[in-house]
């Protein structure tokens, strides 16, 4: 696709093991995410959207097993010995998590956060460089460095969700994943989240990796656009040409059905059918019980990715 | 982490080379050990074993025991007199007494003495409270004491911790005094931990003969198991009340102890409450005297540490006579079927018992009692128990038909032994509520008569018609038993069961 | 369908570590049933009358050996299990008996009643156990009946505060609003909505305690205030055991104190594995 | 306000127990002054006592009393019963406080490691470990130990607080390891040292089996958490994780419900008491059962009460100090 790759994932497979079986979370994801570019991956909850944003920085719980390759810098994350990762995490890669008022330590000032990041990366770092670089961090997240004081239950959600992000850009990473940042929060509060990534996005020398069920947000920031379907990668394509002639069915129905362009999952019930279980997965094409394009093949094969130019989509529509 | 390890090692090296805290050679100390408890050592108020022994070794009287016997000669004391009608005591008393602050020993202190035990009528206090009219200095050295009726055990009982005097200057006329004692014996109690240790030091004072062993510390144990570990780790020289039979077995063999053996005063029995249902029946409790076997309990429980006791007065003093029958089942159930009990309509009786006031052989001793009654095969017996004070409660009232006891005398008289198990007015104190007409006229002329040899001869009266009747059931005789590292000498086992401390050395 | 499920709970039982927790306790407690429904079949001797020499060494005649009396120390184990059983089950199911009606009641009432009960039964579940037991035992007196209402009296408060809490929750859901919106009375929301939905936690409630009573009886009558012999009873024989140990007469206090391991382990396994088993564990989420 | 919450659970413990012990059959002052003693005597005794008015009034008199801080005397040994509890506090104060330490250590370190080791052998040891030891009888660990330890190796005292002459020269506070440090006896210390192992580590161990069931729950709850989560985004280490958020997160529910079991150390150091000889309150109202010592066991039992009580208040003022949301 472009030039330089900040990131690259290449056949990513994501699984749960739980008591009552295995749960196929993900399944064959590639797609790369380019220097300074935001990539936006949508799709409904259950999806994998967000198993695959944690397991670009390997959080994900113990029970998951992951195949395929992370590529950061030329070496994969997910065989990377421990140790290592950790030193990516928050000062090369950080994240950015969907509910603001869990992330956060209880117990501790937004101040000792800061603090903890830093020594993490920079065993003997002074307080006034800490105090120097949080305050930045969170003026670029748009709250008063006067509150580094504070503990979290004295902030609220928007606010909290602010210092998330000024936490996630303190270290100047080259790329941010952000999980569903706004999703727990009140339109009017959404919408100043947004701004502070637009913001980002203008001023920052990083990629985003923005996860979201916004489909606006993502018009309006990503540059390329995954789209996922109960845990694979149904639509690849740059945000213009996704928009202007949506290939995968499902696509097109998000698109289509949805007129306010955002999948809550209230509305996405409209889309007849259900999500196939994800312990116990269809033969065919995952999408197959609620597309409306579906053939007898879809029924009994999966299909593989498609190129069409340079967009790529998992469809026997596009053999 | 690394602070608290450097916190540990300098602790560690601080303790290594720290000083020491005390410096004796080991000749200046015998440490003794004990289960025994500490309750109260005023004299006025201590009324059990170890309390009065302490004060046995720290506190002297107006007369003493010669140690190893039950001879009593003056102490304080220089001499007395006793008037024609044996009620009044006059007693000479020595000159220069002195109590271990200083302050002087004379007639006055001793009838504030007398007269502030009859006042605080603490446990004890019946002793004097019962005999003692009046007790009065005539001048600095001279006490009258004046008793309510001739009383022929009363020097005995001037040897008992009871009649010991008191620094007025400190005692409270009025209060039992709870502060460390202030001695007139050999030894002075230097420091008390309740429930711990008690150290005693030579007292300056002392007007007799100095202890041999500067210091005695005596170490409390909670139970003989403790007691017996602390000894075999060498921790204290000697063991004294006390180890387990077992235990005591055990050490016998050990060649790193000796074992002291003695008689103990001390007296165990079966009562029955005569007034309760079927006990009111002679023949049926001397069926039932027939079935225990004495030599038994005394084998199996007790490895051989208890005489097998077939009278109420103790083997070793005058008047003893071993009347009750001994054990013979046949009989027993002879008598019991004539009485109408068979197999298939047996006897059905109740064995009380208190489980920790006589150490925790007792159950052991309930229950081979019910098994050797049982084996008559015309009793069912069952054992049931009852703490200490509820057990004093129940014999008081006459709720339990049959149950253990044990007697340790006030004073060493066949009368201790005889009056309150057998005379009307006091039986019901031992909850046996017996009571016999010519046992009362008896006793009654015992106590007025001075002649040992008369009164032996009326105790054996006495004791003819208790084997008749079988109010009580006597079991055995106690021992008492010192266990000691084989360079402590001067242990002598005392028939008054005084332990003397004083005379103990290294 | 109903064996597909037993079937699939079984296997899901036997897959992991609580279900062999479970397992395992479940054994110990059929042996221990066993051996108290069987003991005079089991037991070689009375447990209540010599049979032999006193203090012999285990040995084929004497399996554990015999005490200082001459009794067989095997079936007095074998028999101890009636006794372990018969307290523990009489003491739990009074203090469920008193415990939970009254949780149900005073929960379900609520008010003032609720505050002033609810404070003296978190004071009694505040304060050490044993000792209330202790005194409650001093003033009772010997006998099994006695002991078991000391301890009762202990687990009350447990109960209470269990039941009390899920009322005051279930209360407020809406199926019960909805029965009192139709005019269900009280007494019929009680049984037929909120006992139901109360009574599952109780069970493992029910099976800790069992538990716990068993080790609050030895702990009775090692202070010598529990059965009164010769009735079989382990915590007496570990405390007359206790004082021959320094005579290397262990056999008389390993066995009954094993015993008593044993069937606390048993208990508390049953009741782990139960508990996991209902409340699937929170570890899963990580 | 724990404060206020505790006055009825004393009061309310009190009462219980005075009325308990009221019903209890047998007549103190003659088991005080035995058979022997005359009516007249015992009559005099029960008015001293108070023994002759309503037992209502008995009741109230002794909690005025109480109020005031008077204990009443002992009718065993004629002392303050106040006098008598402060002379066995420290010892009870000195075996749980060691006894505490020893199973928090093991509570946290197992608990903690288990919860974060989950499903791991660690994690598979530490609920055997703790299911184990709380299957043990206290009494009866305490006595394999002394066979062990004392009778057959030979290493440790077996009983008491401290060997003889080894009793600190001046009591300050009673706790004989302080003391010893105070005075500078480091002999003392040691001996003091040595008798607490034994009874310390025998309390301790049965009362971390609950420990490390509670802060492993705990900590496995704190550990899938998001805020741990974010810590391990910013890049910090496992063992800081684990720590500074997993277990300092956990301190306030596992303090709250390791002050309530501190009733369970308080049964358990009766036990534990008995078995080792050791001097305090448990041993002291033990005995005194037997002799009926109305006063001395009222007194401890209310000195029980009161413990638990100020321990309950301390729970609070250590939560209100690592959690911020309690403090404000």
């Amino acid at each position: 696709m472009s030039q330089e790759n900040s990131l690259e994932i290449k056949n990513l497979n994501i699984e749960y093991l739980t008591r009552s079986g295995t749960v196929h979370a993900v399944k064959d994801a590639s797609f790369s995410v380019a220097k300074k570019e935001t990539l936006g991956i949508v799709g409904e909850s259950g999806c994998g959207k967000s198993t695959t944003g944690h397991a670009i920085l390997k959080l994900l719980p113990s029970n998951a097993r992951t195949k395929g390759e992370i590529v950061y810098k030329g070496r994969n994350v997910l065989t990377m010995p421990e140790k290592e990762v950790r030193h990516l995490r928050g000062k090369d890669i950080s994240i950015v998590f969907q509910d603001p008022m869990t992330s956060l330590d209880p117990i501790m000032r937004v101040k000792d956060h800061f603090l903890e990041l830093m020594r993490a990366h920079k065993p003997n770092v002074k307080e006034e460089e800490v105090i120097q670089t949080a305050s930045e961090a969170l003026e670029a997240a748009g709250v008063s460095k006067k509150r580094l004081d504070n503990y979290p239950f004295e902030f609220s959600g928007g606010m909290r969700q602010r210092v998330m992000i000024a936490l996630g850009i303190a270290l100047k990473p080259n790329v941010i994943v952000a999980d569903e940042p706004t999703t727990s929060l009140d339109v009017v509060v959404q919408e100043q989240i947004m701004e502070v990534f637009r913001h980002l996005k203008k001023t920052k020398d990083m990629s985003i990796v923005l996860i979201t069920h916004d489909l606006g947000i993502v018009a309006e920031l990503a540059d390329k656009v995954v789209v996922m379907y109960a845990g694979e990668v149904m639509e690849y394509a740059d945000v213009y040409n996704l928009y202007k002639n949506p290939l995968h069915p499902y696509t097109q129905l998000l698109l289509k059905s949805v007129p306010n362009i955002k999948i809550d999952d209230m509305e996405l019930h409209h889309i007849p059918g259900s999500l196939p279980d994800l312990k116990n997965l269809p033969q065919g094409c995952r999408f197959y019980d609620r597309c409306p394009f579906a053939k007898e093949k879809c029924k009994k094969e999966e299909p593989p990715i498609f190129k069409v130019d340079k967009r790529e989509v998992r469809c026997w529509l596009y053999e | 982490m690394k602070r608290l390890g450097l916190l540990i090692l300098s602790l560690i090296l601080v303790i290594s080379f720290g000083s020491k805290s005390f410096a004796m050679s080991k000749k200046d100390y015998i440490i003794a050990g004990t289960t025994d408890k500490i309750t109260s050592l005023d004299p006025a108020k201590a009324y059990e074993y170890f309390s009065d022994n302490i004060l046995q070794n720290i506190m002297g009287g107006l007369v003493k025991y010669i140690p190893g016997t039950t001879k009593i000669v003056p102490d304080m004391a220089k001499n007395w007199k006793i008037s024609k009608d044996g009620t009044v005591y006059t007693f000479k008393i020595k000159k220069g007494l002195k109590f271990s602050n200083g302050d002087p020993i004379d007639a006055k202190v001793y009838a504030f003495s007398i007269n502030r035990v009859i006042r605080l009528k603490q446990n004890p206090a019946f002793l004097l409270a019962d005999v003692v009219k009046s007790a009065k200095a005539l001048d600095k050295y001279t006490l009258q004491i004046t008793l309510k009726y001739p009383y022929a055990p009363f020097i005995s009982i001037l040897a008992f911790t009871i009649s010991y005097p008191v620094d007025p200057k400190v005692y409270p006329a009025d209060k039992v005094y709870n502060g460390i004692p202030v001695a007139s014996g050999p030894y002075m109690v230097k420091k008390l931990v309740r429930g711990q240790e008690i150290e005693l030091v030579r007292n300056p004072n002392y007007y007799g003969k100095k202890a041999k062993t500067p210091i005695i510390l005596i170490k409390i144990y909670r139970e003989a198991n403790n007691l017996y570990m602390a000894l075999l780790s060498g921790e204290i020289d000697l063991a004294y009340r006390t180890l387990l039979p077992q235990q005591l077995k055990q050490v016998q063999k050990n060649k790193k102890f000796k074992t002291y053996t003695g008689d103990s005063p001390f007296i165990r029995e079966i009562v029955f409450n005569v007034k309760a249902k079927p006990f009111g029946n002679a023949k049926l409790r001397r069926a039932l005297s027939y079935a225990v076997n004495r030599k038994q309990i005394s084998k199996e429980i007790f490895k051989g540490q208890v005489t097998p006791l077939y009278t109420l007065i103790p083997a070793g003093m005058w008047g003893h006579k071993n009347v009750m029958p001994h054990y013979h089942i046949k009989k027993a159930i002879k008598m019991l079927k004539s009485l109408g009990y068979s197999k298939s309509k047996p006897l059905s009786i109740t064995l009380w018992y208190s489980p920790s006031h006589y150490g925790s052989t007792e159950s052991d001793v309930a229950l081979m009692i019910k098994n050797q009654l049982e084996k008559t095969g015309l009793v069912k017996c069952k054992v049931k128990y009852a703490e200490w004070a509820t057990y004093v409660d129940y014999w008081t009232k006459g709720v339990m038909g049959m149950f253990l006891l044990g007697w340790y005398p006030d004073y060493f008289d066949p009368d201790d032994y005889m009056w309150p198990f057998l005379q009307t007015s006091a039986s019901p104190g031992m909850g046996s509520f017996y009571s016999n007409k010519k046992i009362d006229k008896l006793l009654k002329k015992a106590r007025t008569i001075t002649s040992i040899k008369k009164r032996a001869r009326l105790y054996y009266k006495v004791q003819k018609i208790m084997a008749k009747q079988a109010p009580y059931i006597p079991l055995f005789q106690g021992q008492q038993h010192v266990v000691a590292k084989p360079n402590i000498r001067g242990i002598i086992m005392d028939p008054v069961q005084i332990f003397r401390y004083y005379l103990l050395s290294k | 369908m109903l064996s597909e499920k037993i079937g699939k709970n079984i296997k899901q039982l036997v897959g992991d570590s609580s279900g062999i927790m479970f397992l395992v306790g479940l054994f110990l407690l059929i042996i221990f049933v066993i051996m108290a429904v069987f003991a005079p079949y089991l037991a070689p001797y009375s447990p209540i009358k010599p049979t032999g020499a006193p203090l012999l060494h285990p040995q084929a005649s004497h399996l554990m050996g015999t005490d200082n009396l001459g009794y067989d120390v095997f079936s007095r184990v074998i028999f101890g299990s009636r006794m372990a059983f018969s307290i523990a089950a009489i003491a739990t199911v009074v203090a469920a008996a008193i415990g939970i009606p009254t949780g149900l009641i005073v929960g379900y009432i609520g008010g003032k009643l609720d505050s002033v009960i609810t404070m003296i039964m978190d004071s009694v579940y505040t304060f050490p156990g044993l000792i209330l037991a202790i005194a409650i035992a001093a003033m009772l007196g010997q006998g099994l009946i006695n002991i078991s209402l000391s301890i009762a009296v202990v687990y009350i408060p447990t109960y209470y505060r269990v039941i009390r809490s899920q009322v005051v929750t279930i209360k407020s859901e809406l199926y019960v609003e909805g029965a009192r919106a139709i005019g269900a009375k009280s007494p019929t929301i009680l049984s037929k909505y909120v006992l139901p939905n109360v009574l599952p936690s109780t069970i493992v409630v029910l099976s800790m305690n069992i538990a716990d009573a068993i080790m609050t009886e030895a702990g009775l009558s090692f202070l010598g205030l529990g059965i009164a012999p010769p009735t079989p009873d382990w915590g007496y024989d570990l405390s007359k055991g206790q004082q021959f140990i320094l005579q290397n007469d262990w056999w008389l206090v390993v066995f009954p104190g094993l015993a008593i391991i044993l069937i606390v382990l048993g208990f508390s396994m049953f009741s782990e594995g139960l508990n996991e088993y209902l409340n699937p564990n929170i570890g899963e989420k990580r | 306000m724990r404060i206020l919450l505790s006055i009825p659970m004393i009061l309310i413990i009190l009462t219980i127990v005075f009325f308990v012990l009221r019903v209890l059959p047998g007549n103190p002052v003659l088991a005080m002054l035995g058979p022997k003693a005359p009516p007249e005597i015992i009559h005099a005794m029960e008015h001293q006592m108070g023994l002759d008015k309503p037992i209502i009034v008995q009741y109230f008199i002794y909690l005025s009393h109480i109020a005031v801080g008077n204990f009443g005397t002992s009718s065993y040994t004629s002392l303050p019963v106040l006098q008598e509890l402060l002379q066995k506090f420290p010892a009870t104060f000195e075996l749980t406080f060691y006894s505490m330490i020893i199973a928090v250590f093991i509570g946290i370190f197992l608990g903690s490691y288990a919860a974060y080791n989950f499903g791991k052998p660690m994690d598979i040891f530490a609920r055997v470990y703790s299911i184990f030891v709380y299957s043990f009888p206290v009494f009866w660990f305490g006595i394999m130990l002394q066979l062990i330890f004392g009778v057959w190796l030979h290493w440790l005292p077996v009983s008491g607080r401290s060997a003889p002459f080894m009793i600190p020269n001046h009591i300050y506070t009673g706790v004989y390891t302080l003391d010893a440090i105070l005075n500078g006896q480091w002999d003392v210390l040691t001996d003091a040292i040595k008798h607490l192992v034994l009874p310390s580590f025998t309390l301790g161990v049965v009362i971390s089996s609950i420990f490390v069931r509670m802060v492993r729950s705990n900590v496995l709850l704190s550990l899938s958490s998001q805020y741990v989560t974010a810590a391990r985004a910013r890049g910090e280490s496992e063992k800081k994780i684990l720590f500074k958020h997993a277990l300092k997160n956990s301190m306030p529910p596992i303090l709250t419900i390791m002050g309530l079991q501190f009733a369970l150390l308080l049964a358990g150091a009766i036990l534990t008491e008995t078995t080792f000889s050791w001097p305090g309150i448990g041993n002291y109202l033990i005995t005194r059962i037997s002799y009926r010592d109305f006063p001395a066991i009222q007194g401890a039992i209310v000195f029980f009460a009161f413990f638990v009580a100020v321990i309950s208040i301390l729970v609070d003022i250590v939560n209100a100090w690592i959690d911020p949301r309690i403090r404000y």
